[in-house]
């Protein structure tokens, strides 16, 4: 069974089985940015999916907030799989070469794949 | 379509920028600005916006930022004013993410936007006049 | 998001009131209006901005007319403002279209745009101030 | 074999076996229902599709002109099917009733049923 909790009007954590799965949506400002902290707060599974599809747009500070909390999250031995990448968040995470300097995250093209490769990790 | 300038003015509200982003991309798209050249103006100019709101109008509410754009030839100005001290003194340098990352538990990871957006558009000028804002001005040529 | 006006003025130059109609459909679209009100609004606000650059402003490129757009309580309020005579006896009645339709060889058909106004959003309002241009006036609730 | 022939940025006009095919894009203003009522005047066949589907936004004005091309073609006998009419102008041909004065044009929902509609007409 999946349990859904709404952070704010742009976030939501869902868990499924082993895996935890973020939904972030509309603008990725610092608004939103708070409201994935919140979110990552309640995280409680090593697994997680970032579905980034539906985010229209994202201001740098709430793409380096996301970094961040991934950043403690893998200090904590959590591993992330970043989704359906939207063209605002890729155009940052390449111009920033943000994946060159990061360990422990993946980007998967679609929500399928990532949980595939989520679920074959340690 | 004939050149022409449009203005948009917002306050300094979070989310405002948005509507500026989308208002722009849809003055893009008439005059035939490539998708590609789009989708990095968007994520330019709304660095840009943020940055008048934050750093030059502090989130003030009751203070605006103008924003103009106008599509001449192939070429698209866009222009992002606000009522901020104009003491800036741009650094458009590439961030050291690298070292960023290492440090994120005691630094802040960021100050991405004046390099972002000098790598996003074609070209970028930032200059304040001392009690009169700052001005940013993005460039792209189709 | 918190309530605020943003403000966009554009040349009097056919097309540009397309950058208007989205601008306004962003923000009701941030602010939670539904889509179905969102797409009244849009023909509306484009019927608006079509009549202030022609009957207003003549198509003179060199004027603009000034569109304000504020979202407050479920409520959204546009105003469209040209630079004519401010002149104006709007007429909201229906249109006799049975009788256009019959007549079509000798007469325009059309004359539709205040009473689409009307129909498509929940209040309008038209009127003029001599020498001062007119304004309308357009409201919908969620 | 199909023939093609653009009027502006937003007029495309395509012959195909008995029937004409005209297809509408972007902005139906002033300029565009010009270049309409120049593709009309190529018009040969005697069944003609109008497909609206790429029509993101029209003025009144814009679908009246198309109306009276329309009625003036019904005088020379030819048959309209309208089909995948976008959001701005249904909500314009309803608001003005515009259905119930004219005859001669019906309104499909898809390319192929409009095609099948004209191709069992007269
Ligand atoms: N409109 C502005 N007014 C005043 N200072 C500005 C303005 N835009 C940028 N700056 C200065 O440039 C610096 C770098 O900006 P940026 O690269 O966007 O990163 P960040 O906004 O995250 O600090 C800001 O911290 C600020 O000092
Ligand atoms: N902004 C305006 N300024 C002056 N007159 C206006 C304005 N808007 C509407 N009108 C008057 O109202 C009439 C009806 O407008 P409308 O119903 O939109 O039809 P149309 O524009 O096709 O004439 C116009 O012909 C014009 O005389």
């Amino acid at each position: 069974m999946s349990k859904s909790k709404s952070f704010g009007k742009n976030v939501v954590l869902e868990g499924h089985g082993e895996i935890d799965s973020l939904y972030i949506s509309n603008n990725l400002d610092g608004k939103t940015s708070e409201d994935v902290r919140l979110a990552f707060g309640e995280i409680k599974k090593e697994k997680v999916l970032i579905n980034l599809g539906q985010v229209r747009l994202t201001s740098s500070r709430g793409l380096a907030t996301l970094l961040s909390l991934m950043l403690e999250g893998e200090e904590e031995g959590v591993i992330f799989a970043l989704c359906e990448v939207s063209e605002p968040c890729m155009i940052i995470l390449n111009t920033m070469n943000i994946m060159e300097y990061i360990e422990g995250v993946e980007i998967l093209d679609t929500t399928e794949n990532a949980m595939k490769w989520l679920s074959e990790q340690g | 379509m004939e050149a022409g300038t449009v203005t948009t003015s917002i306050p300094s509200i979070e989310g405002y920028e948005e509507i500026v982003v989308e208002s722009i991309a849809t003055t893009a798209r008439l005059f035939g600005i490539s998708a590609k050249k789009i989708n990095n103006l968007r994520v330019a100019v709304n660095e840009a916006c943020i940055n008048a709101m934050e750093h030059g109008n502090n989130y003030d509410p009751s203070k605006s930022i103008v924003v103009s754009y106008a599509c001449k030839d192939n070429n698209m100005i866009v222009t992002v004013k606000d009522s901020g001290s104009g003491k800036v003194h741009p650094d458009f340098r590439r961030p050291d993410v690298e070292e960023q990352v290492k440090k994120f538990k005691t630094e802040r990871i960021g100050g991405w936007g004046l390099f972002l957006m000098k790598s996003l558009v074609d070209e970028v000028d930032i200059s304040g006049s001392e009690g009169k804002g700052t001005t940013a001005i993005l460039k792209i040529s189709n």
